[in-house]
């Protein structure tokens, strides 16, 4: 067997998680395993799946980029603004160029003066969300552009734009981390930023291209929520950052740094997306969704974290001593 | 290539480091660079690699100056280093063929997509060639010390080397992975590399080395052939004093038995360990490394979990299942990686050294008794000679040599009757290195047994009363008195291999 | 575009199903439309589903496209933003489900109806009434709701387009409190440091008006600032009829959640039903709460009574 | 000089940056320093005081507790319901006894199962919320208990009884952490857990003590919240997780763990209060308050950072290698 779906299958338990959840659903409700039903779920999780995917960069470097909500909405807001005046591509490109910007300055923030990520970008979030309420007064911003809504509400070959651009990007940034020069230098720096920099990395700037890579990714995503709805909303994005950290770390990137993988992102995503459509399916109480849902992210995390996590859940001893494993992030937020 | 430090200046807030230390070495000559804990040894490393800039002096290569901004620079000389805590320089999580060629910048394993198979051939060619059979494939954080030392040096060789700079790397390793390392060493000279060799191991100096340059206090104190030096004059010139015996041995051993072993046997690490350890006396563990020393003593801490085997301490059963019960029953473990499992390096001294018996210097409602605390930890850093700017600073500023002490300082002030001790001079200089075992004698004459166990084969054989030989797991042997050499500890430790 | 005659052709389906999609259910008010509705859809005997989009209009849109799927007789949405709403509508046009709104209008789509406050009216009508307790003359603080929701928008614009016809009354303050209880608790305090002597306040919801009436309390100024809210919860008709609040546009949620079910079930039975509903809210002062609060009782929705005025 | 006050001054740039806003404000609005509104801006800072009271152990722990806004509401809604029943002090207990237990729960997950804490006190804050607001079908429980709104409402000795809570709530706590066993425990568990776990310490329990910790401050702070409104909201919470941890952050601890203060905390906790007060008493513009509250923090973590952060940010050269002062957590949220 390929050892590389060997590992995905062994090593990513998410896939298991997601499996689960695909034929819990299939066998209780009728419509989830329609083709049109799971264009849905693919088209609903593909904002999340490019906010996480960028989010991928940054975690495995040890940052964690908490303005990616607040960068969509900003980005939007401008993107439609310009639109009114502007051609498709003139929009497009200051949507990206925004959303590039706001991630230069979280690197530029997190590598000059060292601030710890998590505040960084928690500061960059509150000030993006205001300026887009600023720029549009509050008001959502319409958009008429036609070329522009197809990014959102066309299709190809049957299958949505939001979908296709979903596709392009996990092979595209997938590869990036995956088989590049610079994806080995995210790895390093997240595994070991003192080693990475003794080494010669130039750690500095692979942290800012990782901020701006995330950057433009909610940019992009920011335009696919605008296409859909036709209208720019300042607060599109809110509450997005944490959806999108979630698929991360239940794809088994550790926050510790310096080990994850873009495949586990993706399924991270689609299963926040099923279990979010299979809730609606079958009609649960609104306010138990979110029950449901801490229930599914917990339970996916710990069978990440593989059957031990369980097994310790219920036994008296403590579970294996980290030592075991190498510098086992799993064991807290920071020192893993 | 030829590299000049010309009266290179260092210092650390007011704390001068270095104060304008002059060395030279060529393309084919080690250099040895001794002195003691503090002394500054791997700030010039730093500097030489670019990781810190000098206050003063510079660098000069083949004649023309030079200054380096950060490692980038060093290194496009061909100037690579292995640090001292080579394993903060490693990716753990990485692959060891990610780890050789984590800076490798050429189109060698593809133009855009890099080819992991082709970097995993080159790193199995790369590696038999040092005689080393790993799985590329394999995460670094579960290799071996030893083993994670050599993909250092072989991460070096991936790059042109002009110069390397090896900063104690025979610290965690055992005789026979210590030989491996010089052959390379060797090796790399006779290809014409320029090698700057730090160690605290005299023999060592003289096997290798052409020229020595002793560091005192941020100087050059000495400087010359190995061929016209004595290991003596070399002595005094690093600790400044001649330090007359360098093993103290005192025979401290009495009738009563501290610590009783029993079947002691740990699935897949070691089995049907029986040993008894006298109050006073110390016994030491020997073996090569992944012989299951280190583990025996882990397990007798409470820190892995044994399958079978009862362990008795002053009478009563102390087969501990956490550190807290070890310690509360009187044993106390030093481990050989200070800076991962020893210290918090972030905090201060004071309270690294308190931290295992905070307990005694607690008051009502879990108060901590500072007055108290500050005394007892003023008196142990006075009579270890810790040398730290003051016992309020972190332990990251201070030297290796002296996290060392202040380690050893910790497990004192615990109090212990039984005392575990694993490689503890690690890293320590020739003068400290008497002071603990000095201070091991203390102890011995105070009835504490200590359980030792070294990679320091002489260290091993001179202090112990008596000797256990592990070899894979297991007793292979058990020297007395006279049968405690070094040949002997080497010959059983490696019967299986030969 | 305006909904064209195409799309509102009744058909009578079979299918007694809806799917309601609520803009949030973190709200008193929403929870009481819910409520409303789902009475009113056990006694017409169709078989409601319930959706809630956190104020999210990607939710709401994600929400829409997956009720499709599943066939509903009639997708019954109250969008979160009219821009955004507009999506949701022509998602279900194309599915060729029949699609109502209601609380606010979508900009677009074809609508087979609408029922809803008006949130302009509903910012005038507490103008006026504050006007009216102050006499046409004094200083006032404006509290809005969340930014960036149309709800807070409109009613802030209806408030501020009538208070230009009393020119004697100056808006000191303009704060936001996000809905919020605890947060209008905290601004109102903070206004209150600035402008001790003001003479009334709007909030653009009771839950806000709660907070602000803690606020005033702590300064012993309940009562004596006059205080207009907008929804009429039960809490603020309690405050009402204590004197300690002067009004509330009282738009009872519930009559709502009633409403739209009548729509829909008229809709499912291939009835005409008008285009556009629009409901005003009332005015409650002291004088008419006690009425108010018996209308309630008598349309089934005795939860949002305070146990004052239940007898 | 008192060598605690210097550390406090020299190190603690926090406490600068709250008497620079509190200069500029006194200047601007003429109201700012009057004691009465000096104790609305303690009043209202209550609360946040308190959470990141509880969040300063857990992050110097190296964790980090995203459910605290989540256990106010929850155990405040359940307070509420109770005494409705029950008298005062049952309403108490309860409440206590619920934010102990969230708080031991994500203790155990955090040990027992090495979960992250971050994914693991997410997941605990989407279930709390939506029990919470299935508990109360939404709607806000009214609280007629007077005994239970004093806590809110009533003044000892011209203070509201909040802030007389968290004088003392600072003081126990602070002496706990900077003076007892267990705050060096916290320390030294947060600076190296392996070599925390060889000195002897009990690691995971010192975890689950700082969550424990951490709830029961949040269900204080819940009774606080409901007592002041006379009424308990399930969302009372929301969001106030990331204010606490902003609050901590700004007052000089590090994310990395092992280092920090609670007189830190207090001030990082008073400056995000003064200028919540500060805007409204300027009648600054609601979109941009935001704005203005993001770059206060920025600035203020960049002036905790030190001054060298400021030359850094609009210097050429990178900041001072990491390795020139030892262990600088500031560098990244992980490894620091
Ligand atoms: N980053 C730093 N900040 C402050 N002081 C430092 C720092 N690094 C080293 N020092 C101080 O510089 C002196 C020399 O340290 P160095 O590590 O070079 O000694 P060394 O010769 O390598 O000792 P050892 O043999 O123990 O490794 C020590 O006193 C140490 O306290
Ligand atoms: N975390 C781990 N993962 C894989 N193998 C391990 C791990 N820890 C120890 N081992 C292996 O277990 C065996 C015993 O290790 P141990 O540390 O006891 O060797 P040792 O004799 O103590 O050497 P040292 O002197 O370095 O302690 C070795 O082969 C070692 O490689
Ligand atoms: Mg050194
Ligand atoms: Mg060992």
């Amino acid at each position: 067997m390929n050892p590389r779906l060997r590992t995905v299958l062994t090593e990513l338990r998410a896939v298991w998680m997601l499996l689960l959840v695909g034929i819990v659903l299939t066998v209780v409700s009728p419509v989830f395993l329609t083709s049109s039903n799971l264009l849905n779920v693919a088209l609903a999780t593909s904002v999340t799946a490019l906010l996480a995917s960028g989010q991928t960069f940054v975690i495995i470097l040890g940052e964690i980029d908490l303005s990616v909500g607040a960068v969509l909405g900003f980005s939007a807001i401008i993107t439609a603004l310009v639109l009114r005046s502007q051609p498709t591509v003139v929009g497009l490109l200051v949507g990206l160029a925004i959303g590039a910007g706001c991630g230069l300055v979280n690197g530029l923030l997190v590598t000059r003066t060292r601030m710890p990520s998590f505040i960084a970008t928690l500061a960059t979030m509150s000030i993006l969300g205001g300026l887009a309420l600023q720029l549009s007064q509050g008001n959502p911003v319409a958009v008429t552009d036609y070329d522009f809504q197809n990014i959102g509400q066309a299709r190809a070959a049957g299958v949505p734009v939001p979908v296709w651009l979903m596709i392009v990007v996990f092979v595209v940034s997938g590869l990036l981390l995956a088989r590049t020069r610079f994806g080995r230098y995210v790895y390093a720096t997240g595994d070991n930023g003192e080693a990475a920099k003794l080494s010669g990395i130039p750690v500095h700037r692979v942290k800012i291209w990782a901020f701006v890579l995330s950057g433009l990714l909610a940019a992009l995503a920011g335009f696919i929520v605008t296409a859909r709805l036709s209208t720019a909303e300042p607060t599109a994005g809110t509450g997005l950052e944490l959806e999108a950290i979630a698929a991360v770390i239940i794809g088994g990137t550790s926050l510790a740094g310096g080990r994850g993988n873009l495949i586990g992102t993706i399924v991270g995503a689609f299963i926040l997306g099923v279990v979010d459509n299979g809730m609606n399916l079958l009609n649960v109480s609104p306010f138990l969704q979110d029950v449901v849902k801490g229930g599914v992210i917990l339970f996916a995390v710990l069978l990440d974290r593989n059957a031990t996590a369980f097994r310790a859940l219920f036994s008296r001893r403590r579970p294996p001593a980290p030592t075991a494993e190498p510098a086992s992030p799993q064991d807290d937020l920071v020192r893993g | 290539m030829r590299l000049h430090v010309n009266g290179v200046v260092k210092r650390f807030g007011d704390n001068t480091v270095l104060d304008g230390v002059d060395l030279e070495v060529g393309a084919g000559e080690v250099v040895a660079l001794v002195g003691e804990n503090g002394a500054g040894k791997s700030t010039l490393t730093r500097v030489i690699s670019g990781a810190y800039r000098p206050d003063g002096g510079g660098l000069a290569i083949d004649g023309d100056p030079v200054s380096f901004r950060h490692p980038d620079d060093a290194m496009a000389h061909g100037i690579q280093v292995i640090y001292q805590e080579f394993r903060q320089n490693l990716f753990p999580n990485l692959s060891v063929a990610e780890n050789l060629f984590v800076r490798e910048e050429g189109r060698r394993f593809g133009k855009t997509l890099v080819a992991k198979a082709k970097m995993a051939e080159e790193t199995t060619k790369l590696l038999s060639g040092m005689g080393m059979h790993i799985d590329p494939r394999a995460k670094v954080g579960r290799l071996r010390v030893a083993e994670q030392q050599l993909v250092e040096i072989a991460k070096a060789m991936t790059h042109r080397l002009k110069l390397l700079i090896l900063d104690e790397p025979t610290a965690a390793l055992d005789g026979q992975e210590s030989e491996e390392l010089f052959r390379q060493v060797r090796r790399l000279r006779a290809d014409g590399v320029a090698i700057v060799y730090i160690t605290h191991r005299l023999d060592e100096v003289f096997a290798l080395a052409d020229r020595v340059v002793v560091l005192r206090d941020g100087i050059v104190a000495l400087s010359g052939r190995t061929t016209e030096l004595e290991a003596p004059g070399l002595v005094a010139a690093m600790v400044g004093r001649t330090v007359d015996n360098l093993f103290p041995k005192q025979g401290n051993g009495r009738e009563e038995i501290a610590l009783s072993v029993r079947g002691l046997g740990r699935a897949g690490v070691f089995t049907g360990i029986d040993f008894d350890v006298h109050a006073g006396e110390i016994l030491g563990l020997g073996g090569v490394l992944g012989s299951g020393r280190g583990d025996v003593l882990r397990a007798l801490f409470g820190l892995d979990r044994v399958d079978a085997g009862t362990v008795t301490a002053a009478g009563k059963p102390a087969l501990a299942r956490s550190p807290a019960a070890a310690i509360r029953a009187g044993i106390a473990y030093l481990t050989p990686d200070r800076q991962a499992e020893g210290l918090c390096v972030g905090r201060p001294v004071r309270e690294n050294l308190t931290l295992a018996a905070l307990a005694g210097y607690t008051g009502p409602l879990g108060f901590v008794r500072r007055r108290k605390e500050k005394q007892a930890v003023a008196e142990l850093v006075e009579q270890l000679h810790v040398r730290a700017a003051s016992t309020e600073v972190v332990v990251s500023t201070l030297s290796g040599g002296n996290q060392q002490k202040a380690l050893f300082g910790k497990w004192l002030l615990t109090e212990p009757t039984v005392l575990l001790l694993e490689e503890p001079t690690r890293g320590v200089d020739v003068g400290a290195k008497a002071e603990i075992y000095r201070l091991m004698n203390e102890l011995t004459a105070r009835g504490v047994a200590i359980v030792l166990v070294s990679s320091d084969l002489p260290e091993l054989v001179e202090m112990s009363d008596r000797v256990l030989v592990l070899r894979q797991g297991r007793i292979a042997a058990h020297l007395h008195g006279g049968e405690v050499t070094q040949e002997a500890v080497l010959h059983h430790a490696l019967e299986a291999a030969s | 575009s305006r909904p064209s005659n195409a799309a509102s052709t009744p058909t009578a389906t079979n299918n007694k199903s809806a799917t309601l999609i609520m803009s949030t259910l973190n709200n008193p008010f929403f929870v009481s439309v819910k409520n409303g509705a789902q009475a009113e859809a056990t006694r017409k005997g169709i078989k409601l589903d319930i959706q809630n989009a956190n104020n999210s209009d990607a939710t709401a849109l994600n929400l829409a496209t997956t009720a499709i799927t599943n066939k509903p007789g009639i997708l019954i949405v109250d969008p979160v933003g009219s821009q955004s709403g507009t999506a949701e509508v022509s998602a279900a046009n194309q599915a060729g489900v029949p699609v109502m709104a209601f609380d606010r209008q979508p900009a677009g789509g074809n609508l087979t109806t609408f029922v809803g406050y008006d949130a302009t009216q509903a910012g005038k009508n507490a103008a006026d009434g504050l006007a009216k307790a102050l006499g046409g003359k004094g200083t006032i603080v404006e509290i809005q709701g969340i930014l960036g929701t149309n709800v807070a928008q409109d009613r802030s614009q209806g408030f501020r387009a009538e208070m230009t016809k009393y020119p004697q009354i100056t808006t000191v303050a303009t704060q936001s409190a996000n809905f919020d209880r605890a947060t209008a608790l905290d601004v109102m305090t903070n206004i209150l440091q600035a402008h001790p002597d003001i003479n009334g306040v709007y909030a653009a919801n009771d839950e806000m008006a709660m907070g602000v009436l803690a606020a005033l309390k702590a300064r012993n100024l309940a009562g004596t600032v006059k205080l207009v809210g907008n929804d009429g919860i039960s809490d603020a008709l309690a405050a009402i009829n204590d004197g300690q609040m002067y009004a509330t546009n009282a738009e009872s949620a519930y009559a709502l959640g009633e409403q739209v079910i009548d729509r829909a079930a008229d809709v499912l039975a291939g009835k005409q039903v008008a285009r556009n509903t629009v409901l005003q809210g009332e005015l409650v002062t002291k004088d008419g709460v006690e009425a108010y609060a018996q209308h309630l009782i008598s349309i089934g929705d005795a939860a949002d009574v305070p146990a004052g005025l239940k007898s």
